[in-house]
C-alpha cells in the first residue's frame, strides 16, 4: 500500500520531469497531428552519442572496477534476456490469432534492450542523486545479444518442425550482426575507449555534459514514433497490445528480483539493481528489429516494431523507470 | 546508333538489398544504380522523412539494372521474385530500353 | 513469364503529393513508389542539397505507380494533369512495362 | 536628429555583432560563389532548438505572469498581423504589373512571423542587457496565424469573384494546419512542457547555452538563402522588392506604436515593445511558405518567398532590429 | 490522349552533372529531374549512406530529360556519351514514353 | 637516439589521447565490420564548425599580429606547397605502373591540406600546453591552393604533350574554385568575421568549446574512411601505397626545417613551426578530390583518394603530429 503511494508519487514526480515530459509530449503533439520531424540524421547522432557516452563511462570505471563483481550481474544480464523469449515463446504463440514466428520475434525484441530507455534511466536516477556502478549499463549486450540469438534459434527450430527440412541455425553469424550494429559498435567502441585510453577529457567537455539535452530530443522522437506506429499496432492481433502492456514490468521485476540477490550476494548497488531492471524491462528499437527481419523473414514487423514502439517503449520509460525507483526507495530505503 | 537492351527494376525493402545485388550480379550485370525512397504497398507504407527509429531496414530502395542478354534479365526478375518477395515486400519488372555503347552493357 | 502494366510517372512539387496519391489509390493501383529529387521546368531551380529554408513544399517527388489496368493508368494521369497542374508544376506521362506476379497489380 | 544619429550607431554597432555580421557574411559569400551548405538536416535542428528555447522560457515565465499583462499585447499582436494583410491587400495589387493573388499571398507571409528573426533579436537583446518578459516571443502565433488565415479568405473571396463560384473558405483547417506546422508544433510544445513540467535542467544545460551558438549558424544560412534567391526575385515585378525593402519597417513602427500604448496601459517592458516591434517586422520563412503554396495556388511563389527572403528578413534582421533598438532608447530611455 | 516523347536517362558521377545538365538544356529540352543515388559499374562503388570524405563529386547522380523530339534526344545521348564518358563513369540510355500536354516537352 | 625515444614516448602518449585513439578506433571497428556510420550531414556540420572555430580564432588574432610575422611563414606555406606537387611529379610517374595522371593528381592532394588533420593537431598542441600563433592555421590556404594549382598545370601541360593540341591551362577559374569550396569558405568567413567583427561571445560560447569534442567525432569518421577505402587502393599500382607512407613524413619534415628558419628569423613560436609542418605533412580529403576529379578527368581517383584517405592522412595524424611535437621538444627544447 505505501509502496503503492510512494510509486504514484514517484510517478507523478517523474511526469514533471524532462525526461518523461518530452517523451509524453512527443506523444501528444503526434496525436495532434504535429508534423514536427526530428531529421533522421539528427536521430542518427543523437543515439550515437548517448551510447558513445554510456560506453565511455562503463569502461572508464571497468579499470578500477573488481572482475568478480561485473561476473555475477553479467551472468543475471543473460539469464534474464533468455527467460524473456523463453516466456514469450512459451506464451504468445497459445494466443489467439497470433502466429508463431510472430510471436516469437516479439518476445525476441522484448528480451533485446533500448537504449534509448537505459540513457532516460540513467539521467532519471542521476537528477534523484542515486548512485551506480557505471559498468552496469555495458551489461546491455550481455543481455541483447542472447535474447536476439534465442528468438532466432526458435524461428529456425520452428520452421524445421514446418517444413521438415533440417537446416542449422548458425549463431556466430547471429552474434557477429549485433554486435556489428550501430548501436552496440558505438557502445563497444566507447568501452575500449574508455577502458584503454584517457578520454576523459572529450567525456567531461563533449558527450557528458550534452548527454541529458540530447536525450530530451531523443525522447521527443520516442514519443513521436510511438503514436505515429500505432496505426500499424492495430492491424494485428490485440494480443501483442496486452502484452506489450504487462511485459516490460513483468519483465522488470523479474530482473530486479534478481539483482536484488546480487546486491546481497556481490554488493551491486540499489542503483544498480535498479538500472538492471530497466534494462530487461526494455525493448530494442534500432538494433533489434533490422537483425529480426533479416533472420525471421516470415514474421510480420508490424506486429512486433508495433507493440515495441507504442507500447512496450512507453511503458518500459514511463511506467517502469518510476516503478523500479519506488522499489528501490521500498526495498533498500533509499 | 542504339541498342535494345533490357532494364530490370525491383524496388524492395532494403534489407535484401545486399541479395538482390548478388542476384544482379550473378546474371552478369555490369552494373546497377540504387535510388532510396519510400512507397506504399501490400504492407505498411514507410516514409524517408520520419527518423528511423526502426532502423533503416525497412526503407524503400529502387534498383535497376541494365543487361545487354535479355534472358539474363528475365533471370534476375525471376530469382529475386521467388526467392526473396515470399516472405520480403517488392515488386520487380522489365523495360525494352535503348542504350549506347553497347559493349558496356556485356561481360 | 511476364505480363503487359502501365507504369505512371508523375514529377512534382511535394506540395501535392497527398493529392496525387489520393487520385492513384482512387484508380486502384496496388501501391507506388516516391522517389525525392530536384529538378528544373518553367519554374524556379530547385536543388535538393540547399536548406529547406521555404519548406520542403517545394521539393520535387518523382511518384511512379504501375498498375495492371491500361486506362485506370490513363485515368491517373489526365485526373493528375487536368486538377492539380493547372497551377503547381509538374510533368505527367505513361509508360508499358512487363510485370511479374500479374496478381499483384490487381485489386 | 539625434534618434537618427542613435540608429546609426546602434546599427553599426550591430554590424560588429554576430547576429548581424553572420548575416552579412552569408551573404557575402554566397555571392561571391561560395559553394558551402549547411545540411538540410542541421538547418532544421536548428529551428527546432530555437524555438524549443523560446517556447520552454515562454512556458516557464507564464506560470508566474499575470494573465492579465498577457492579454493585451497578445490583442495587439492579433490587430498587427491582420492591419497588415489589409494593408497589403489594398496596396500591393495596385501596382503595375502584380496580380492579385501574388500581392495578397506577399502580404500574408509579411504578417505571418519569421522564428530565425525572433531569436535574432532575443540574442540581440539579450547582448544590449534589455530585458523583455519571456512570453512576449510566445505570441509569435497570434501574429502569425490569423495574418495567414486572412490573406487565404481574401485570396478565397478573389477568387470566387473571378469565377462566380462560391465556394466558403474553411477557417478552422488553416489554423489546425498551422498549429500543426513544425515551427509552431516546437514552440507550442516548449510552451506546455515550460507551463506544465519542471524543464529547467534541461533548458540551463542544453537548451538555453547552445541558443546563441546556434543562431550564429542560422544566420549564416538565412544570408546564403537571402543571396540564392534573389535570382527568383528577379522574375517577378519590381514592386514586390520595393515592398519587401520597406513594409518590414512600417510593420515595425505600427507594432512598435501599439506596444507602447501597452507599455503604458499594462505595464509591457520596453524589450517587450522591441520584440513586438521585431514580430511585426519579420516575414515568415519556414512555415508560412507551403501553408500560401497549398491554399493559393494561383499565386506565383516565386514573388512572395524572392520578397520575403531575399529582402524582408535581412531588412527585418539588419535594419530593423537596429531601428526598434534605438527607438527604444529614445522613447523608454533605455 | 498521350503523345509519343523520348527520355533520355543519364547516370552518372555528380561531379559532371553541371555538364550535362548544360548538354540538356542546348538540345531544347524544357526540363530536367535530377534524382541522388549510388551504384556500381566499372569503377569503385559508392554508396549514399557514408560521410562524403572525399566530397560529393563522387556521388551518382540519374538525370532523366523527356523530349518532343526524338533526335534532340538521341543527340543528347550522343554528346554526354561522347564528351564526357571518355573519362567520367557513366551510362546513357533512351526510352520511348506517352506524354500527356504535348505542348509542355517542345520548346 | 634520445630524439628516437622522445618520439616513441610521444607516440605512445598519443595514443592515450582522444584525438588518436578515436582514429585508431575508427579504424578498428571498420576492420571488424560495424555498421556504425555517422551521418553525412553531421559530417558536413562538423568540418564546418572545425573550420569556422579555426578561422574566428585567426581572424581575431591578426588584428593585433604583425603583418611581417606573417609574410615568411606564408611564403613558406605557398613554397612547400609548390615543392611537394614538384617532388611529386618528379617521382612518382617514374615508378613502374604509374600512369602520369594519376602520379600528378597524387602529389597535388598530398601538397594540399587536410582541415582534420590540421584541427587535430591543434586540439594535441592545446592538450601539450604548447602555444602558437593562432593565425597559423589560417595558412591553410597559402599551401592548399598553390599545391592544386601546380598539379593541374603539370597535367594540363602533360596532356599538351601528349595530344600535341595547344590548349592553356587557366589558373585564375582553378583559385576561385578553390576559394570557394566549402573548406575554404568556412575558413576565410571565419577569418574575415573574426578581423572585422566581435564574435567573441559565439567564439566563446560555442565555436570554441565544442572544438574538441566535435573532433573526436570526426577522427573516429576519418577512421572509419580510411579503413573502407583500403580496398580502392589495393586496385592501384602499389606504389601509391608506398608514397602514401612516407609522403606525409618527408613533406612535414621540410615544413619543420623551414618553420625553424622562420623561428631564427622573425620569431615564429614553436608551436607555429610544429602546426607549418603538419600542414605540410597533411593530405586533403574534402576539397581537394572534386577539384582534381573536375580539372584531371584522366587521373584515376581510386589512386588519388586512396593513397591520401587510407594511408596519408592516419600517417599524418597518428606518427606525423607525434614526430614534429617531439622534434619541437628536440629543437626548441618545449
Ligand atoms: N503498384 C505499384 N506501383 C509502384 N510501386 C509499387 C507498387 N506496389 C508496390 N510498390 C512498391 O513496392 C514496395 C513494396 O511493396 P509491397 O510488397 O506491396 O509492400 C512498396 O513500398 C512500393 O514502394
Ligand atoms: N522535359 C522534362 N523532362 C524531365 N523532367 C521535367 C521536364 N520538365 C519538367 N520536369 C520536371 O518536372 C518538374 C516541374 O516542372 P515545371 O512544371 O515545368 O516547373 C521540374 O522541376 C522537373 O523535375
Ligand atoms: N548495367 C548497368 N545498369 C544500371 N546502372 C549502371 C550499369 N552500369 C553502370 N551503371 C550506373 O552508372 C554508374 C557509373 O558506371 P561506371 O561508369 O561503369 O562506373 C554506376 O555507379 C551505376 O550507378
Ligand atoms: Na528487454
Ligand atoms: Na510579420
Ligand atoms: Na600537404
Amino acid at each position: 500500500m505505501e509502496a503503492l503511494a510512494d510509486f504514484a508519487l514517484t510517478f507523478v514526480g517523474q511526469l514533471q520531469k524532462p525526461t518523461l515530459a518530452f517523451l509524453l509530449g512527443g506523444m501528444l503533439i503526434a496525436a495532434l497531428g504535429s508534423k514536427l520531424v526530428i531529421p533522421d540524421a539528427v536521430y542518427r547522432f543523437i543515439v550515437f552519442m548517448l551510447l558513445m557516452r554510456i560506453g565511455l563511462a562503463g569502461g572508464m570505471e571497468i579499470r578500477n572496477a573488481e572482475p568478480g563483481d561485473i561476473f555475477l550481474p553479467a551472468l543475471i544480464a543473460v539469464a534474464v534476456g533468455c527467460l524473456i523469449v523463453i516466456l514469450g515463446r512459451a506464451v504468445l504463440p497459445r494466443l489467439p490469432g497470433v502466429k508463431v514466428e510472430d510471436g516469437i520475434a516479439t518476445a525476441g525484441l522484448f528480451g533485446a534492450v533500448s537504449a534509448s530507455t537505459l540513457a532516460a534511466a540513467m539521467v532519471v536516477l542521476d537528477e534523484e542523486g542515486v548512485v551506480y556502478e557505471a559498468w552496469v549499463p555495458a551489461l546491455y549486450p550481455f543481455m541483447d545479444i542472447p535474447a536476439l540469438v534465442l528468438a532466432i534459434v526458435f524461428a529456425g527450430i520452428h520452421q524445421q518442425r514446418q517444413s521438415g527440412a533440417h537446416k542449422r541455425v548458425r549463431i556466430w553469424p547471429i552474434v557477429a550482426d549485433s554486435l556489428r550494429g550501430s548501436a552496440l559498435s558505438a557502445l563497444l567502441l566507447g568501452l575500449l575507449l574508455g577502458l584503454f585510453t584517457r578520454p576523459e577529457s572529450v567525456f567531461d567537455s563533449f558527450y557528458d555534459p550534452l548527454f541529458k539535452g540530447l536525450l530530451s530530443v531523443l525522447m521527443l522522437i520516442m514519443g513521436i514514433e510511438a503514436y505515429a506506429r500505432l496505426a500499424e499496432l492495430r492491424r494485428v492481433a490485440h494480443w501483442f497490445a496486452l502484452y506489450a502492456f504487462v511485459a516490460p514490468l513483468v519483465h522488470g521485476l523479474l530482473a530486479f528480483g534478481l539483482g536484488t540477490l546480487a546486491h546481497y550476494a556481490t554488493g551491486l548497488s540499489p542503483g544498480g539493481v535498479i538500472l538492471l531492471a530497466v534494462i530487461a524491462s526494455s525493448n530494442s528499437d534500432i538494433s533489434g528489429p533490422p537483425t529480426l527481419r533479416a533472420a525471421i523473414p516470415a514474421a510480420n514487423p508490424s506486429a512486433y516494431i508495433g507493440s515495441s514502439t507504442s507500447i512496450g517503449t512507453p511503458m518500459a520509460i514511463a511506467v517502469g523507470i518510476p516503478l523500479y525507483l519506488s522499489l528501490g526507495h521500498w526495498v533498500f530505503g533509499l | 546508333m542504339t541498342h535494345k537492351a533490357t532494364e530490370v527494376t525491383i524496388v524492395a525493402e532494403k534489407v535484401i538489398q545486399e541479395q538482390i545485388v548478388e542476384i544482379i550480379e550473378r546474371a552478369g550485370a555490369t552494373g546497377y544504380t540504387i535510388l532510396e525512397g519510400s512507397g506504399k504497398g501490400q504492407h505498411a507504407r514507410r516514409t524517408h522523412e520520419r527518423p528511423s527509429v526502426a532502423g533503416d531496414a525497412f526503407d524503400i530502395v529502387k534498383i535497376e539494372a541494365i543487361l545487354g542478354d535479355r534472358a539474363a534479365a528475365e533471370q534476375v526478375a525471376d530469382e529475386v521474385a521467388n526467392t526473396l518477395f515470399t516472405h520480403y515486400s517488392g515488386i520487380v519488372y522489365l523495360e525494352e530500353v535503348e542504350i549506347l555503347r553497347r559493349a558496356r552493357f556485356w561481360r
